[in-house]
């Protein structure tokens, strides 16, 4: 080894990056090399890896999609989404649709109960994400009404 | 046998389930609410479904949610675990209704050992010892006398429509007998409008111990020995060991039989466990858990035999594959529940986990969801460990037992790993001459 | 019974020792590298002493500076684990003169069974069946042909002056034998300048069965029952299980006997394994261990005997306290011993270990010494853990050990999990019926 | 690897990019070897906690002082330290003293064997660490001439 691997240009260019962007920290390895950097103040760590034991779950159902956005509706139970109130009807809402606050948007069964999906307020069906009759967690989005 | 176990629980115990499972070669579906997201339990399942918000009555306790998880996922059975609806007939039946096998015993078992009255009568008909008492009110004096000298002094005078150690005494003789009756009867009548009061053999210094059965669909039923669980605080146990320094193998023998007989009676099938007062070589039935129960881990060390994949196997209506005389007991086995909690002031303590280390070694065994890095969730139970060790003889075993304590590594919050400790030092519990009532003087010290 | 133990390694075997030391309320002494300045083994020990620089040769091998060390912190006795001085005779003798207890056998024992062919000859003497063969070199065809048809066909052809597999030849038949001597001989003058050769039977694909015995000072010796050790990569065990699925009971009692009364008849004390090759349901002797082995602790789960804790007691002159007839078997246990390797080209991977967690449950022990944050140093052997489990059968065993491997969590460096996992999965091992050639075939593929 | 794999000018440069650059750390690695350096203030951590088992070894004899020192002489095996030739004769040497280089400065018995200990150079007894009869540890300070 010898002190020109080390690529000043690199870690300035790095550095000015970091402040740029308001990071805290970069970290970049390629083939056999590394390098990290991190400036502290804001940094509370370079964190120590979750301690995820290996086998990662297989959820039954989980877009991570629109979970943050305001819009979303959740849905309040376990069981099977249905976005048309029949077999053969068309759906409740489509994405387009206006709707108004109450109106009932999708079923979810669950212990053969048909328990309708009302609109929290007024407002724009943008997005569908429940599928019909796709199994639903408790807390998993079903559409986005804006 | 099931293709995929839904387990009806979280923590340590959902985790123990899910290994029988795998080891069977079974799926598993765990379930669990928003606050359990990065469970242990969660994360190793075959599958996962979030069936409620952190409160345990909206998620763990939700009948409705978790039959339909079990649905969605295409479940055979479900094992509930002990706590939350380990113990519900009605969740028992629903389950079944719905088509799926429910891992415990029927709802008519669950229902009649749920209620302490019908449980009493039905064990005594099977042939368990209960507490001597009167039959129902005691009106005189005489009729107090006569009761008290055939179930022997000293006996405790209880109101009929009492509760709470409200209008209780206790007589030592025939003297106090009379004044005793007198004054609890005017107690009661004060208190609760009523002076009916009956009589029961009071038991001043008992143990707390309890035998393990399993049985089978098909008339089978067997007993695993006994645990001594009188290290008990507010109710709660804390450590429990097998077999109990204060029985002797005759003892044993006898309740065991005693025990096992009356379950095959019953006609009960899967694990339960009879729980006793234990007083000068006496047994009294106290209740009867029809569960798998906290501590069924130091029965598994001394009888060798792994209760939860048996309580699927015989669910599944597959006979037990040993009779009595094939269980073998050997060592001693001790069970240290570790809880999230001031090891002095017992406050839980929830929060994430810093550095995690587990003993190791020879005849250390460690039940536990914690991991490096994960969160306690303040909603539930605050044990989060069980430390189970195994060794020849009861000395050995509790050697064994302060080596591991001393290896155990959890950071971030407080534990009762430092009560175990002192615990370990402490001369009645290393003579296991405690009663039931011992732990909590200790701690209170 | 001793005040403090010095233990005389490092890794998982010094706190494996440190263990029972603990548990039998001996202190302990820890020596050490400076390599191994956070090592587990010196973190935990009561008192650790720094004897040298990284290089073994200069510590861990380092007699005087383990000495010395025993010196300045007043120990009585010391456990040299295995490797590094386990069997070296000087050592045990140097020990002793220096007035300190050497846990193991005496230095006599240690040096006969070091030599090959006092060992053979030591061993045969008292009873133990050797590989049978020409007592010296042989000379004519005619001489030879009589030596094959007495030990049976297929014999190797060696050169006696020969080594590392040169001027081996095997010959399935007595045409064969005529030509292959013809050829052996002529390749031994050519290459060794001497052109004898000797017959053996020949083992073409023999199992690795090792008979474990424990002896103390007063003439009491018994066997454990065996390992099979078969699955090997260039003569490191990979994987070990107790009991071996090629013996059936009636083979096992018998060899089992042989060895215990020809342990008695040497005269040997402390632990103890006997290796043998096993073909066509017959033992050949290789070699004894005088040490503890690294596969102990699958003989322990099976017949419930802290192997290091008896080591310990008959070394400090106490008796053994069972007799053969007390020693039951139960269950199976395998051990896989778990490298810092990578798991396909076992290129060492020394570094930093990231998270770690380790498997817990029932029938589940872990001997590590690894921690989260520990630096695994590159300069000793890379076995890094063992992960042993216990069940009522081979098949639960395989199944738990599936799941066990499944569970274990060794971040930031290559180790060969994977490679255990893989050998779950194939046919050939889960039939039991591999012989020590098998794994390096199957890890060649 | 060795101290003398250090390369005291890379550290230089690192530490004058770090500087330059207001960060607080710079980590670089290659092949099989890795460096990383850091500058603390307010630097809450970079770091796991170090997995401490719980209970803290008893070091037989553990002083850390002047472990740092250049001028450290450190004792090359585990022994008992004499600072006297005999018993009830003077010290080899006193704080203050000027020896020179391979002059017996005290000993070190193991083995039943006394082991004379050199200056390693000329210079002047700054301080003795090691206590007359006690026991040392491989690499232990056990006086400091400068």
């Amino acid at each position: 080894m010898s002190k020109s691997d080390i690529d000043n240009d690199m870690v300035r260019q790095l550095a000015e990056l970091l402040d740029e962007t308001g990071l805290t920290e970069i970290e970049f390895g390629k083939g056999d090399w590394h390098i990290r950097i991190a400036k502290s103040g804001t940094v509370v760590q370079a964190q120590a890896p979750v301690a995820a034991p290996p086998a990662a779950p297989v959820a039954v159902v989980a877009p991570e999609v629109a979970a943050v956005n305001p819009g979303t509706i959740k849905s309040p139970m376990v069981g099977v989404a249905y976005l048309t109130p029949e077999p053969d009807t068309p759906n409740f809402v489509a994405v387009g649709d206006s709707v108004t606050e109450g109106q009932t948007i999708m079923l979810i069964e669950a212990m053969k109960v048909f328990n309708p999906i009302h609109a929290p307020k007024a407002g724009k069906v943008i997005q569908i994400i429940a599928e019909n009759g796709s199994p639903v967690e408790f807390g998993e989005p079903l559409m986005i009404i804006e | 046998m099931f293709d995929k176990v839904l387990i009806a629980n979280r923590g340590e115990i959902a985790l123990r389930i899910q290994r029988a499972c795998r080891e069977m070669g079974i799926s598993t579906v765990a379930v669990h609410s928003t606050a359990d997201e990065n469970a242990m339990h969660v994360r190793l399942a075959d599958e996962a479904v979030c069936i409620g918000p952190p409160a345990a009555t909206e998620s763990y306790l939700n009948k409705h949610a978790i039959l339909s998880a079990a649905t969605i996922t295409g479940a055979d059975a479900i094992h509930p675990g002990y706590g939350f609806l380990s113990e519900n007939a009605e969740f028992a039946a629903m389950v079944e209704e719905h088509g799926f096998t429910f891992i415990g015993p029927s709802p008519q078992h669950i229902r009649e050992m749920g209620d302490k009255i019908t449980a009493k009568q039905v064990v005594m008909e099977a042939g368990i010892p209960v507490v001597p008492g009167s039959s129902g009110a005691v009106r005189t004096a005489e009729e107090a006398g006569k009761i008290a000298a055939e179930i022997g002094y000293p006996v405790i005078i209880k109101a009929t429509a009492g509760g709470g150690g409200r209008g209780m005494r206790v007589a030592n003789s025939p003297d106090e007998l009379a004044t005793e009756l007198q004054n609890a009867s005017r107690e009661a009548k004060s208190v609760f409008g009523n002076p009916d009061c009956y009589l029961e053999k009071y038991l001043g210094h008992p143990r707390h111990i309890e035998i393990q059965v399993l049985a089978d669909n098909h008339g089978n039923a067997v007993h695993l020995g006994e645990r001594d669980c009188s290290l008990q605080r507010r109710h709660q146990k804390v450590l429990e060991e097998s077999p109990s320094p204060a029985l002797n193998a005759e003892q044993r023998e006898e309740i065991g039989q005693v025990v096992a007989t009356a379950i095959k009676k019953i006609g009960y099938r899967s694990a339960g466990t009879i729980e006793f007062l234990f007083e000068d070589g006496k047994f009294y039935f106290i209740e009867m858990n029809t569960r798998l129960q906290v501590e069924h881990p130091i029965t598994e060390m001394v009888c060798g035999i792994d209760i939860v994949r048996e309580m699927i196997r015989v669910s599944s209506g597959a006979p037990l594959d040993f009779a009595q005389e094939d269980i073998k007991f050997q060592g001693h086995s001790i069970e240290c529940r570790i809880n999230a909690e001031n090891p002095e002031t017992f406050v839980p303590c929830p929060g994430k986990i810093g550095e995690y280390h587990a003993p190791g070694g020879l005849g250390i065994r460690v039940d536990s969801a914690l991991y490096s890095g994960y969160t306690v969730p303040p909603h539930y139970d605050s044990m989060i460990s069980k430390l189970i060790v195994h060794a020849a003889t009861r000395n050995e075993c509790l050697m064994r037992l302060r080596r591991a304590l001393s290896e155990y590594v959890i950071e971030g919050l407080d534990t009762t790993i430092p009560l175990h400790q002192k615990l370990m030092a402490e001369p009645v519990f290393q003579n296991g001459d405690y009663d039931i009532h011992w732990l909590e003087k200790f701690v209170g010290k």
